[in-house]
């Protein structure tokens, strides 16, 4: 194992530590491990605040700011933070408007963020819940499909409606809606190594790949070989499009996603080939996204969500925002 | 000595023993969760029971009022310190435990302690036995130690058939296809592999046991 | 070697379209390999040009748009184009207020540039260069230290001083000025793998880095044992103030900058250590860039790049900016 | 038959068989500067020379006028395709020497050409002999020529010449520590291997010689 940090057990504050100098538009709150925004937002307005397991990033430290979050509360690596962050950022970010929780599915962060809303609830702050559940490689298991990178179309929309003044419960609807026109897939070329272990989350040969994987280094549908650009794309366009078809009306957001450890040029070449078999089922994107946005660690391969979005989603997702990881002028 | 009812002597033993085994055990419990999971297991109950017994360390004035008291104290710890999916299941559990256990709990009382914390993991993550999860180790710990109850057995020997039970159950998720949880991902992959959350109860109660046979 | 690429030859020109998918912001001359501005600045203003060999994105395609660069060409991989691609480049991009080149200091650009520049003064264009010399790990070369991560700097403050009109010599000016306000030096905990040959730059044992290394696989000055974070930035901090330590009236600008492969998490780990190097050094940056910006295709490790800036650069750097890898609201 | 003079058909045969020369010495040429430089000079020169031959095989109406217009051709195609540092050095060089080189060119003539371009490698790049660049491959191959020239040589013994000085001149590169070009970051490091500028700028002469022997 390689990395750049001091010791397994302080990736996580040494890294709020980097943020915090890198971003003095942020509030860092290293004892209970809160983000916010250092200037509140000038009177009340619906708060988001998201979370979950460090190992994401820029998710979901980076996307604090106007237009997106205010406030994360980022856990150990892979492991969904405890409820009494979560209300510490619920705390920090409640302007008077309620408070909107952006909870990725997986059963850590949903209970958590259960117990932690009802911690809220009795110290009188209104909360609301947006599950974020796209990630379409996973059938069949009761805990639900996980979340992955609709996370961000919902920061980027939900926020830019709560910087309108809209109130909780429209915000919390939209995002819902959001969260049902987005599907995601992704697929590795390695696994991330989590420090606190040393190893790869699998092993995968040297012309294997694992196809329909998750973000904490869970194991996909299948491996396969590893083949170009341009097939793999079609195979993940292919099952994001399953079932799910955007309608006439629709301005897809598309959003190829590194996991990592994957260089730009690479994430461009994708982005060339998803484009191309996206058109080959007659879909043309409205917006796409290029990055490292929902990254597992250093895994190596990439994601690619797309959203059915319509107009209002389309138009809340142009507008502005002034995070770490996403800047809309 | 052998205890006969479950006071809070032995409560803090029981928790004391655990946490010991939960750090001998870290590293298995953290290899069951890489092969089905996300490799933290053990790391984040090591964290929770390193918590846990500062909290004992620093009881309340007076020391801890009763056994019930000790453990939600146990369960509160465990929800504030150890996240993920384990961190509020068994948090909830032994709050929920705490909260039924009378002063000096005989093994009936325990038994209903016990389905008390497993209907609060059950309610929290709404899994069905079956369904490869901690739920599959602590459902059949419930029975046996209520059917030991109901034969008069004494406290050690009741607990023990507890342990002996959840390891049953928690050998038995192997084969199981994982239904919640982070290794219902896999589908049918998840099978052939032993869940660390079952896993993990077992060694609470095992721990259980060897506290009150002490 | 496992990369998300259909073949070898492919990636610039497959790279180049999923840019022009992903931004239609810009334009790209897929022919020439031209990537320029969709839309011409309003009236006759400075063209930045930049360019050089492929493999280090989003440098220096992923900076073409108002307040940063004009056009840019992208060559081979680790190739620099040669003299008639940037002067299409520089065609693209004259409003008529002259053009000036930003090259970054290898021997390649630095003849490939000079060529086109005579064409283009044939052509009547007017050219003035900025040549970005930056890495101090080199010392002793006639061919002069390497261009790297100040190059961001340069199209960043160059860009905006640009957009308020200044002419030509005055631009140039500033860049040079910058140029010499800038130290950056690289620590690599892995090579890139050029998928021409297939294999990585060099080769590294688990526990070795590369110390002093270049953005092209270059080796570096020496190979040490892999150490925490904290004492690798002071390596490179040290590295970087050796000879150059920022006045009183400086307001450093700090660049954390990954090669590649470096997840996010760890730049930050860096960045909290280079700050804490730094103080201990009586710096204190006035602004910090976390994030891959001058990458080395797949290398792992990162950059460090300290541009003592004046109070206009400041501004500068702070002014506004659209472009696909850095928006400035 | 041998060429007495560099004519026209020479310089095409030249140049052929410098592409296939590149061609195959390609994956040589890479290793070496994969070893001092950025691993691409190999691929930097094919690409180069596929071009070339595609110039050569769509020649001006009525062919090249001389076989300075045709190496003229050959450098502003090298220039205009490969890109690095050794597109516009060659490039150039290939400019210089055709602008120097009369229609029928004898030995001495062909040495002029030769330092002409040599002398473009200067002015362009700066490198002094001995600054491990393909200035050392070039510089003695021009003495030679000059020298065999002199003596009365037929162009097939005086090219012949030529390429083994420049043969000897990249080998003597080895010991050497760059001052120029991308090897020069190394320092010291760079000593040890062979430059991939002047070997392929040997092979280049190679060709002429094998070519002006036919
Ligand atoms: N819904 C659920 N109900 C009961 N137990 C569960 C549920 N989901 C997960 N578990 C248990 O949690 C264990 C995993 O715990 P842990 O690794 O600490 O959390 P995480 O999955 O968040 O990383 C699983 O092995 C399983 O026994
Ligand atoms: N300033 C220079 N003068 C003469 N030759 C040079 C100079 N710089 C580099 N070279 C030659 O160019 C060769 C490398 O060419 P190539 O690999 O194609 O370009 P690049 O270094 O841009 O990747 C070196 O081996 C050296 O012989
Ligand atoms: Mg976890
Ligand atoms: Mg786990
Ligand atoms: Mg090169
Ligand atoms: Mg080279």
């Amino acid at each position: 194992m390689k990395k750049l940090i001091n010791s397994p057990g302080s990736v996580v504050d040494d890294a709020l530590v980097g943020l915090a100098a890198a971003h003095p538009a942020l509030a860092v709150d290293f004892e209970r491990r809160v983000v916010s925004r250092a200037v509140c937002p000038a009177g009340p307005k619906v708060a988001l605040v998201s979370g979950g397991g460090s190992g994401h990033e820029p998710l979901h430290i980076g996307f604090v700011g106007p237009g997106m979050l205010d406030a994360a509360c980022p856990g150990e690596l892979f492991t969904s933070p405890p409820p009494d962050r979560i209300l510490a950022a619920a705390q920090a970010a409640d302007s008077g408007a309620g408070v909107l929780f952006v909870v990725k599915n997986y059963t850590g962060d949903v209970l958590n963020f259960r117990l932690a809303a009802e911690l809220a609830a009795e110290q009188g702050h209104r909360v609301a819940t947006v599950l974020v559940d796209d990630d379409v490689a996973v059938r069949d298991s009761a805990a639900g499909r996980r979340g992955t990178g609709a996370t961000v179309v919902v920061h980027k929309t939900c926020g830019a409606l709560a910087e309108r003044g809209a109130a909780l419960e429209e915000v919390r609807e939209l995002g819902e809606r959001v969260v049902a026109a987005s599907r995601s897939f992704a697929v590795a070329l390695a696994a991330g190594t989590n420090p606190e272990t040393g190893r790869p989350g699998f092993d995968l040969a040297e012309d294997e790949i694992e196809v329909g994987v998750g973000i904490h280094g869970e194991p996909g549908r299948r491996r396969e070989r590893l083949r170009p650009a341009n097939e793999l794309a079609a195979t993940v366009v292919d099952a994001v499009l399953e079932g799910n078809r955007p309608g006439p009306g629709d301005r897809p957001i598309v959003l190829v996603n590194g996991l990592g450890a994957t260089p730009l040029i690479e994430l461009y070449v994708v982005c060339a080939a998803v484009t191309a078999r996206l058109a080959e089922h007659g879909v043309t994107p409205a917006r796409t996204l290029v990055g490292s946005y929902v990254t597992s660690l250093d895994a190596a391969g990439f994601s690619l969500t797309l959203t059915a979005a319509d107009r209002l989603m389309l138009e809340l997702w142009d507008a502005p925002a002034d995070t770490p990881a996403l800047v809309r002028a | 000595m052998t205890h006969r009812t479950l006071d809070t002597a032995l409560a803090e033993a029981w928790i004391r023993t655990a946490a010991a085994a939960v750090e001998d055990a870290e590293r298995h419990l953290t290899a069951l969760d890489t092969a089905i999971g996300d490799g933290d297991h053990g790391s984040n109950l090591r964290r929770g029971f390193t918590a846990v017994l500062a909290a004992l360390d620093a009881p309340p004035e007076g020391g801890f009022e009763s056994p019930g008291a000790l453990l939600r104290t146990v369960g509160s710890t465990l929800t504030a310190k150890v996240g993920g999916a384990s961190g509020p299941l068994y948090g909830q559990a032994f709050r929920a435990a705490g909260a039924e256990l009378p002063p000096d709990a005989d093994p009936a009382a325990c038994a209903d302690a016990l389905a008390a914390g497993l209907a609060a993991v059950r309610a929290l993550g709404g899994a069905e036995p079956g369904d490869k999860t901690l739920v599959d180790a602590l459902a059949p710990a419930v029975d046996a130690l209520r059917a030991a109850a109901e034969t008069g057995a004494t406290l050690a020997r009741a607990t023990a058939a507890a342990a002996d039970a959840a390891e049953r159950g928690a050998r038995d998720t192997t084969p199981l296809q994982a239904r919640r949880g982070r290794a219902s991902y896999l589908g049918p992959r998840s099978t052939g592999h032993q869940d660390p959350g079952a896993t993990s109860a077992a060694l609470l109660l095992r721990a259980l046991a060897d506290a009150a046979a002490r």
